[in-house]
């Protein structure tokens, strides 16, 4: 019996977050007649798309113990790379694969030296990764002089507005992301050591795992998604913006965090994060349906994302 | 309720007056012709402004009005307002993708000129000037640019120190204070928005430096004070952001009852000084 | 060289060759402490050699360089005659070597399977190996079920209790095929029915071959299993020879360097009035208990793995809650709803596991021996640091904590060490009853025998003494009388006297299916 | 002997980001003939007090192993509030006593409502604290429209524009509270309990230490210095600006960080957050009178916060 109990509360426990989300759901459905409808459901997890990518490779830094303010800088940087790179005089294939290319490369090896820093010279994440935010911030703004590249070649635009079938290909490309990196978390060696390293990175390293290289991994990864992100934006705005994702970092964190990840490492899931982005992306599409002020719009959020997050705690006494 | 329209309204961000202005007359204007604002603001988060959008067309507005973030990035939002036929106009920040019906504006390189020329006369074409930027938004470098072409034929104005100050007032007071430290001789700072001529003002006041001119824009009112204190804040470029909000109201009025519109609502730009304030005053309270 | 003296160099070269672990002149340093000056140690296929010494005096710090968690400073480790660079855990794993570190390595957040099995998963394909975690569960059950446990491989390894988490950590070293285990104070809180289970083990280890060190403050233990025995003092060898070649008394002698006679220094009070009365408390697992303490007792409780002893001294403690039952304490109706009212009203405890609810580990030793006492020390807001300094020292000298000065922190410290800190922490606080949770455990007999000595001084003061411990010649030896638990109930209450090991475990196990499970 | 050396190890150790701070004031001062003039130096100090007065709050926070995101927006709307109440129509001394009171009363209550929600519902700092965030700063917004309140009694710029003999009166200030912080940190029980909350709650707890109260009185702490902040901001500006204090929450938190402060709670000082804060205020300041671009000026900043803090690593080895 106790047993039992013990898995059911443990259910709650990971998903009550999402008890306040379908609340939300049901909320704004009754509220606007525009929310509950599948053009506009499908729009919001367009709008997601963005913020979630990223907050799937941070759920692994910070299932890790450590944080990348990065993301958002990376954001600008990878699209700004990318546009500039298509623009070169070559053939369409060739300059879109080494556009992408490029933008991605930049994403691992940003990545990679993050976590360098935090493993070989030992600084903690935080440091590490808020100088790269502004030192990538800088970066894009030298290299375009703060004004976004344009002109961009016919045809990049289509990869962010596309659909197959009815369905955006960003909300796809999340959706795909998710799947492999809950299978990844739950199945894999990988998934386990991440865990294993953010639970007591000490005992990790006792029974034998390499743990440096799991946080190198782990920043690679926040790195390529974040630049992955960059480049779905870029093409969303048809254009490589230097201030773009500007503070993306807390709002990614947010999500991870309301999804369930604690900041001390060891606990969490991408899917309690899947949840939590969009619980703040509905959040804002339905006050923006609804037609709240702005600045009341800031403090509504703050209010919601308090309650959430605390229906979720009172579950789980 | 029983609005005769709904328009969507994405603002570039609402942490500045001249937004909170434009909005004003949006607001009073739309009052008047019986529509509903549904107002956003992107913070200068283009992401944002082209889901805020998005949202408008879910929503089903029967116009839209951006402030763009970015004239080009804003494009795919404004196209998919084109696709489900919503007429969009632009204020302040043009769009150079999608169909915009209207663009009703100052401009902005003709506003930094003002400052410019204002600049040339008042130190008689030689000084060393600051610039506090905030070389992250459209507009701003649009700003700039205007006030480098108009001191570009005179070689002896030298632009000796360019810092970010955030376009806020705190941080635009602390670069201010470092580039006083740095140039004892400054002659003159024009401050891209008088958050940013205020700060310079504040730093100024700190040092009790005198015989500076500070040059602002957007003629809010503590930089209209200021300058009727006769303090370092000699002059501001005016837009008349209320007047931006109100012509595009009734140009989308004009739109809605058939009329044709042109293709860019121009609003007039100037410059203030002291004496221009004052008459200003003088012809209100008469 | 003489012939004889070059034949002897001979033997001993021959008994490297022939041995499956050589360590020589090991050194390692510290700031303020040299750990290890010197160390030779050697093991052979097959054999149990116990490495005994006092706290602080290198043991840990001698297997931790053999299993790669630290590094020494100088010195040669040779396995099978070949010298072995051990410079990371990972190297040591090549080389067949498994440790059990004295505090627990597992990650609370992953379940008893995954902490097992953690960095043993299949090569598979690389970092993406998928893996088969109904053989993962079915493979940990083996290994538990060869200790005789009977564990939900299911439960993450942050709710279990100490005991449990130590059969983990056991269970963790013996899934691997390794030549070399090091057991480090295995024992430290296991009853005596999971140390049968474990001695079992040993032997079956070592008809296979494997070389076994033994580390352990139970010196029964080394006579019970030990073929060899290697004491360090003050991180030098000064004793090895066959376990024969050595009695109980010398053994203590060469560790602490001097004579110490009665290790369990009794002396019996005449009983005083009652301090703490439980009458049928209920609280989670715990049943219908009722019992008293009185002033000048030390009173014992004794109990296998999961009986609930612990659980009870938090209930008394006001860190868990009670859900009835009444509890008297000092005259007066007793619930408090958290720990500092325990303490303001009179009552400590002293928790087991000291790393996880004990020590403040960034903190030093001043600190964390002052914490429960601060209100006395301060004036005004400002903290005396001149008394808490001399006070801490005080402790620091009498219960001879070893540490480089009182301003290192405790994470700093053997583990011995750390115990003997949180056990000042509470003869520092002025309380009337003093629950100790297994207050000795790694702790060397002659800091014991201090500790005995110290129980003594605060039952002479009049003060109540409870004493959870796993340790049956202890609680034997020191208590008054002896309550005994099991799933949660008190089976017996034993006095001084008619109290012996055998009727101890029959109350213990008096209810079958005395199985551990958690939650 | 060793003994010794252990000392001057541990010494340097807990201040060798102050060798990074050395070098570079002296590097500043080869550089710029006018950075190391004592009106210069006098000006860092100034412009330095506003975030460092915060960052003490920050490090008694950060030590308890959690984070207060709500500092910039605390300061923003402490500022509009004090203002707010100066303008009405009583007596100046009355006004100053209600204005200056309100703004700090603000601080503690938001402080209190941060300390409640995290100890009594067991919600993660970074949640609450990035919610009252987002809520204080729409309030800002709202309270004010979004104009700046102005027309403020004359006098109320004296505070911090004034100077007592030759150092201004914010410095002063800041002096003040780093003093009395380390002072409570180092020799009281509070800041005793601090450390053990922050070291090993649950052990802080069984050793008989409130915890809960700890962490109410240390979020407290944090919001009343966010607000004296934010009235001296507001004074330095003369006005109560709703959107002070933007993206002040990373630049506390590195300068705490960089000082040495662990974001897991237990290890820090203060004197290691006045370096942390002069180190970046300096860094800053010395960018500027060098008229480095700014664009530039981010990718250098980011660049040394690294190497000052690589180089604080690698003298702990
Ligand atoms: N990380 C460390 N930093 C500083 N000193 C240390 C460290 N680890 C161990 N020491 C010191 O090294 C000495 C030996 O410690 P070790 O843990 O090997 O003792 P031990 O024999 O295992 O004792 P116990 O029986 O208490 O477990 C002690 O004085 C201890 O304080
Ligand atoms: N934090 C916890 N979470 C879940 N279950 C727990 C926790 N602590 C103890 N238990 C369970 O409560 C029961 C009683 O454990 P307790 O620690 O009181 O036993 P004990 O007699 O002290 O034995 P031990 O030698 O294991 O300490 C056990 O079944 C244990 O698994
Ligand atoms: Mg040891
Ligand atoms: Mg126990």
């Amino acid at each position: 019996m106790p047993v039992e109990r013990g898995k059911l509360t443990a259910l709650l426990a990971e998903y009550g977050i999402g008890a306040a989300f379908i609340l939300e759901l049901i909320f704004f459905s009754l509220l606007s007649p525009h929310f509950a409808t599948l053009d506009n459901l499908l729009n919001v997890t367009l709008q997601t798309s963005i913020t979630a990518i990223i907050a799937v490779g941070m759920t692994f830094v910070i299932l890790t113990a450590g944080i990348d303010l990065s993301v958002g800088s990376l954001v600008a940087l990878a699209g700004v790379l990318t546009t500039v790179v298509l623009k070169a005089d070559v053939p369409a294939p060739v300059a879109y694969t080494l556009g992408v290319g490029t933008g991605l490369l930049f994403g691992v090896l940003s990545g990679a030296a993050a976590g360098i820093f935090i493993t070989k010279f030992r600084i903690t994440p935080f440091i590490v990764t808020l100088a790269l935010m502004t030192i990538w911030r800088g970066t894009a703004f030298v290299i375009t002089e703060g004004r976004p590249v344009w002109e961009l070649p016919e045809g990049f635009a289509d990869l962010a507005r596309g659909r197959i079938l009815f369905v955006p290909i960003p909300t796809l490309i999340m959706l795909v992301v998710f799947a492999v990196a809950h299978f990844v978390l739950t199945r894999t060696k990988f998934g386990r050591y991440v865990y294993a390293v953010g639970g007591n990175s000490e005992a990790a390293r006792l029974a034998g795992i390499r743990t440096d290289r799991v946080l190198i991994q782990v920043y690679i990864l926040s790195g390529l998604l974040s630049a992955l992100s960059g480049i779905l934006l870029a093409s969303r705005v048809n254009s490589g913006q230097p201030n773009a994702g500007l503070m993306y970092e807390l709002d990614v964190i947010a999500a991870v965090v309301v999804g369930g990840t604690s900041l001390f490492g060891g606990r969490g899931t991408v899917i309690g994060t899947l949840i939590g982005s969009l619980l703040i992306g509905v959040l804002r599409n339905g006050l923006n349906l609804l037609n709240v002020e702005s600045y009341v719009q800031q403090v509504v959020v703050g209010i919601v994302i308090l309650l959430a997050v605390m229906m979720d705690r009172l579950r789980k006494r | 309720g029983g609005a005769d329209k709904i328009i969507g309204v994405a603002l570039l961000t609402r942490a500045h007056v001249f937004y909170r202005d434009l909005e004003a007359g949006l607001r009073s204007e739309a009052a008047k012709q019986n529509y509903e604002l549904i107002i956003t603001s992107a913070e200068f988060d283009l992401g944002k402004q082209i889901a805020q959008i998005e949202d408008f067309v879910a929503r089903k507005v029967d116009a839209i009005i951006v402030c763009p973030v970015d004239s080009r990035g804003i494009g795919p939002g404004i196209r998919k307002a084109n696709d489900e036929s919503i007429p969009v106009f632009t204020a302040d920040i043009a769009a150079t993708e999608g169909m915009v019906v209207s663009h009703i504006a100052s401009d902005n390189v003709a506003g930094g000129r003002l400052a410019g020329e204002y600049l040339v006369k008042a130190l008689n074409g030689r000084g060393k000037i600051a610039i506090i930027n905030h070389p992250a938004v459209t507009s701003v470098l649009d700003r700039v640019r205007g006030f480098k072409e108009a001191l570009a034929s005179y070689p002896q104005l030298k632009i000796v120190a360019d810092v970010n100050g955030g376009g806020v007032r705190d941080k635009a007071l602390q670069a201010a204070t470092d580039v006083l430290q740095a140039h004892r001789d400054l002659d003159a700072i024009f401050g891209i928005n008088d958050d940013s001529a205020l700060g310079a003002l504040d730093a100024v006041q700190q040092f009790r430096r005198s015989g500076l001119i500070i040059i602002g824009y957007d003629a809010t009112p503590p930089a209209a004070d200021a300058i009727r204190r006769e303090t370092a804040l000699k002059a501001d470029v005016v837009q008349y952001p209320t007047i931006i909000g109100t012509v595009t109201i009734k140009t989308i009025a004009d739109y809605f009852s058939g009329r044709k519109v042109p293709a860019t609502v121009p609003v007039e730009v100037g410059i203030v000084d002291k004496a221009a304030l004052e008459q200003m005053a003088a012809k209100e309270t008469q | 060289m003489t012939k004889q003296r070059w034949s002897r160099w001979r033997q001993k070269r021959l008994n490297e060759m022939n041995s499956l672990l050589v360590m020589q002149g090991i050194v390692k340093e510290y700031p303020g402490v040299r750990a290890l000056d010197g160390v030779d140690f050697d093991l052979q296929a097959g054999e149990v050699h116990c490495l005994v010494g006092e706290n602080g005096a290198g043991k840990s710090t001698l297997m931790k360089i053999l299993g790669g968690a630290v590094q020494k400073d100088a010195g040669s480790v040779s396995i099978d005659g070949q010298e072995a660079m051990i410079s990371t855990p990972i190297d040591a794993q090549r080389l067949g070597i498994g440790i059990i570190y004295q505090d627990f390595r597992l990650v609370d957040e992953l379940n008893v399977a995954e902490n097992i099995l953690l960095g043993q998963e299949p090569a598979g394909f690389g970092f993406l190996t998928v893996l088969d975690r109904k053989a993962e569960h079915k493979r940990a059950e083996e290994v538990l079920s060869q200790l005789g446990e009977v564990l939900d491989t299911h439960i993450p390894t942050g709710h279990l209790s100490a005991a449990q988490r130590q059969i983990v950590e056991i269970a963790k070293a013996l899934s691997r095929n390794v030549r070399i285990l090091v057991m480090d104070e295995p024992s430290a809180s296991l009853s005596e029915h999971e140390l049968n289970n474990l001695f079992i083990i040993i032997k079956r280890l070592k008809s296979e071959g494997v070389g076994i060190v033994y580390i352990s403050h139970r010196l029964d233990e080394v006579f019970a299993i030990g073929d060899r025995v290697t004491v360090l003092r003050d991180g030098s060898r000064v004793h090895a020879s066959p376990v024969g070649g050595v009695d109980r008394r010398t053994l203590i002698r060469l560790m602490v360097g001097r004579e110490l006679e009665q290790e369990y220094p009794k002396i019996e009070l005449r009983p005083g009035a009652e301090i703490l009365r439980i009458e049928n408390l209920s609280a989670g697992m715990l049943k219908n208990i009722t019992f008293s303490v009185t002033r000048g007792e030390i009173f014992g409780i004794a109990g296998l793995v999961g009986a609930g002893r612990s659980e009870l001294a938090h209930v008394l403690f006001g860190s868990k809650r009670k859900d009835s039952g009444k509890v008297v304490f000092d005259g007066k109706d007793f619930s408090p709803r958290s720990p500092r009212e325990a303490i303001e009203a009179g009552l400590g405890l002293l928790t087991e596991d000291r790393n996880r609810y004990g020590l403040i580990l960034p903190m030093n030793v001043r600190e964390n021996i002052s914490l429960s006492n601060l209100h006395e020390l301060v004036r005004g807001f400002v903290i005396d640091r001149g008394t808490e300094r001399t006070a801490a020292g005080r402790f620091t000298d009498q219960l001879k904590i070893k540490t480089p000065s009182l301003e290192v922190p405790v994470e700093t410290l053997s583990g011995g060490n750390r115990q003997k800190v949180i056990l000042a922490r509470w003869l520092f606080t002025k309380s009337k009853v003093l629950i100790f949770d297994e207050p000795t455990a790694g702790i060397d007999v002659g800091a014991k025998r201090e500790i005995y000595l110290l129980m003594n001084e605060l039952v002479g003061r009049g003060i109540g003494v409870v004493m959870i411990s796993s340790d049956l010649p202890e609680l034997l030896g020191m208590c008054d009388r002896i309550a005994v638990m099991c799933l949660g109930r008190v089976t017996g209450i034993l006095r001084r006297g008619e109290a012996t090991q055998e009727a101890i475990l029959s109350l213990a196990t008096q209810f079958s299916g005395t199985e551990i499970h958690a939650g």
